[in-house]
């Protein structure tokens, strides 16, 4: 892998990643945020711009986390993390909350992966087909069935390994869901051409950015 | 702000294209939004699938949706009425289609649309003409039939009570087919008897989401009258 | 048709019918009783036997039609008559009220019908193959779904024509479904033999009720 | 006069067989009918198979139920949880069947189930090893996977309030999984926080009706903690 530009690279934090999307996310849209770095996305959604996020345990309308002496002990979202809820916020069962999601009622979907392919197929429930007992949760009927599918990941595995791909090694979550992909390198959007890049980290170039990346990038033009 | 609640008809009705798939909630008068019936009459969309409960009473509403020429189609359980004169002239004149289903099918084939299920299998109309034509299949030692979900372009619904982010209560037995047209509806549409502010309704008691909700106007008309 | 009993004959009257159906209900069944003479089976079971009545349109735990200046506007029935709603009673959207009909949560529903086969077929909604726009409201899911589905209607038509049959000539509402029936001459349960005669009206022979039936009838023992 | 309220758990489990399929509510700890799992322990049904969104945390609870070998198979979303030591040591020993499916599939094949839908299609798990030597159909365009109504013999839930004809409340999350579990279940035996007189709950909040429901045992145990 080419490092001979990592003296000027600044990757994305993990704060600015997960502000990056917020940015993203017009005011009005019913989001769900994937358990683990999407979760964070909320933080960075100002109260007055009205987003409202759903959690698939019948939770609609979820503010910030309490503080600790207001935790309401019946107040979790699908993370089992303690949440708030806003005025106009409403508790349903779970086939209700599963018909908001698999009804196409999300605008977004926002997860984490281990893979994504250039055709949009996603990898983020197990990471090998003889896992013995992979826990699937919501993913695939979230990936499946949200308006838009963002996912929200570091670029490389920690060994450098790509996870921006041509095909998915690992088991599917969905395929050909993707719309876009945060990474703490770069946004890409999936389109039918692949993956094209709109925006990167600071002293990144194109060509550190494919070398870091095993399926072929395109620019936006 | 989220704000669903609209200030006039014109603007709760605007879009609605030529042939589009109506929901009409309500069952008899309670729980029908009869202003946006009206709204609709006078927006003007024509060439359209309607799907309700009943084929309209006397000459109001529904029933003057349809003698406008505008209803090319009606699905619904019960075509007759107390007074179901202007459906069965048209129908008779072959001037509008009709699709009888039964109509705890109607309900599931709604709520199939809104849940993201396109067809399922069910026991009810096994072995009648309503079976005619239908994939049939043994589940278990029963037959069944595939019935194929029902989505509509639009949604007219009424509530008892909304906010501004469209979360609904309904009173009684006006809730009926309306929580399940929302969730169907592309574009829903919501004539409520009273707005209420954001929170004031208990989350524990909201019934239709404001999720399933996209424009709210407020028509404080009071209590159903005839059926 | 044989007339030669009829000096000594006293068919059951509607209310004797409906009385008759409402003894066989025992507390703590849901039922459902469809437009018309069933209806009044209602009437006929006291409000301390806690049976709980549903209606196609969302509404369980029904009771007794409400005084004219009791009326409660926005509380009808599925015959679009006023009715009351019983301590206890509830309110639901109509997949929600369908599901307990379909899913076979109800113990019982009571019809009436043009014609019942003796293999328990059910006619109820529409006389003639040609009828333009017949309507079926909840009918067919109520014969199918219900765990009982008992009918409640005259023996014959006015100009006594049977209505229990080899089979229905009029269109099937459900296949196989009926499981008794109470006419203005007898009670029959439908079995695998066909119908079994277990009650009959005052003055009736079984040969004078087998002569007003097109099926074939047959004792209990 | 009809009374689902009993006095001991013992009437509560009464009659639950070897080898039913128990549906058990709850995310997390949040509505989880922990007094109703011990009530099955101590009752002595084995051979279950038991469909719940995780696979029981620690030693206590369903984990209990595990360890004693009386749970053949788990049919859930997520076996993981905070201490799934006992799942995962039975699982590898070969002494437990696992069924993961999907969490919005688990909760419509049991709303199915309840609904008399035998079987529908949904788009979850296409393109994935969830749909191998699953029925796949494109209709309109899509491709989806056919997927059969789960029912249970016995459902285990919690309940906020409840009263004497089984209408259920449920607290802000910990609704979750039960009011479609009671509809999924045969025999349907609720554990409540609270007891209220018939009446006392708005017919217009009910949110389980006690149509679904057979059994209620009072357990007012306070907050969940723990997960």
């Amino acid at each position: 892998m080419a490092e001979t530009d990592t003296a000027a690279l600044k990757p994305f934090s993990r704060p600015q990643m997960a502000a990056r999307v917020a940015q993203d996310i017009p005011e009005g849209w019913y989001v769900n945020l994937g358990i683990g770095i999407p979760t964070a996305v909320a933080d960075y959604v100002p109260l007055e711009r009205e987003v409202i996020f759903h959690s698939e345990n019948g939770v609609l309308g979820m503010g910030p986390a309490p503080e600790k002496d207001k935790i309401q002990p019946w107040l979790i979202n699908a993370g089992k993390q303690y949440v708030t809820l806003r005025a106009g916020g409403s508790f349903c069962h779970h086939a209700d909350s599963f018909a908001m999601i698999r009804g196409g009622h999300l605008d977004l979907c926002v997860l984490g992966a281990f893979q994504v392919a250039e055709n949009g197929d996603i990898a983020n429930w197990a990471t090998s087909e003889n896992d013995t007992a992979p826990a699937v949760g919501g993913a695939m009927d979230l990936a499946a069935g949200a308006k838009r599918l963002w996912v929200l990941m570091d670029h490389t595995t920690k060994d450098g390994t790509p996870k921006l791909v041509h095909h998915c090694s690992y088991p599917l979550t969905a395929v050909g869901a993707v719309k876009r992909v945060y990474t703490n390198l770069a946004v890409l959007d999936v389109t039918e051409r692949g993956f094209v890049v709109i925006d990167m980290a600071p002293g990144l170039t194109f060509e550190a950015l494919q070398a870091r990346t095993e399926a072929k990038l395109h620019t936006a033009s | 702000m989220i704000n669903k609640i609209v200030q006039t008809m014109a603007d709760a009705m605007a879009g609605i294209k030529d042939g589009s798939t109506v929901l009409i909630g309500g069952f008899g008068a309670v729980g029908q939004p009869n202003a946006l019936i009206d709204g609709l009459i006078e927006q003007g969309a024509t060439n359209l699938t309607v799907a309700c409960n009943n084929a309209g009473v006397g000459h109001v509403g529904l029933a003057r949706l349809m003698e406008l020429g505008r209803v090319a189609r009606i699905i619904c359980s019960f075509p007759r009425s107390s007074d179901p004169v202007v459906f069965e002239t048209l129908y008779r004149a072959g001037k509008i289609a009709l699709e009888i289903v039964p109509q705890g099918t109607l309900a599931e084939r709604m709520r199939a649309a809104g849940a993201g299920v396109p067809a399922f299998f069910t026991a009810t109309g096994v072995g009648t003409k309503m079976a005619v034509g239908k994939e049939h299949r043994e589940i278990d030692g029963r037959t069944y039939i595939l019935e194929k979900s029902l989505p509509g372009d639009v949604a007219l619904v009424e509530a008892w009570e909304a906010d501004r982010w469209g979360n609904l209560t309904f009173k009684e037995a006006g809730r009926n087919f309306n929580p399940v047209m929302a969730m169907a509806g592309t574009l829903t549409i919501v004539q409520t008897q009273h707005v209420r502010a954001l929170g004031e309704i208990n989350p524990d008691h909201v019934v239709t989401p404001g999720i399933f909700v996209d424009r709210v106007v407020h028509v404080p008309y009071g209590d159903p009258s005839g059926f």
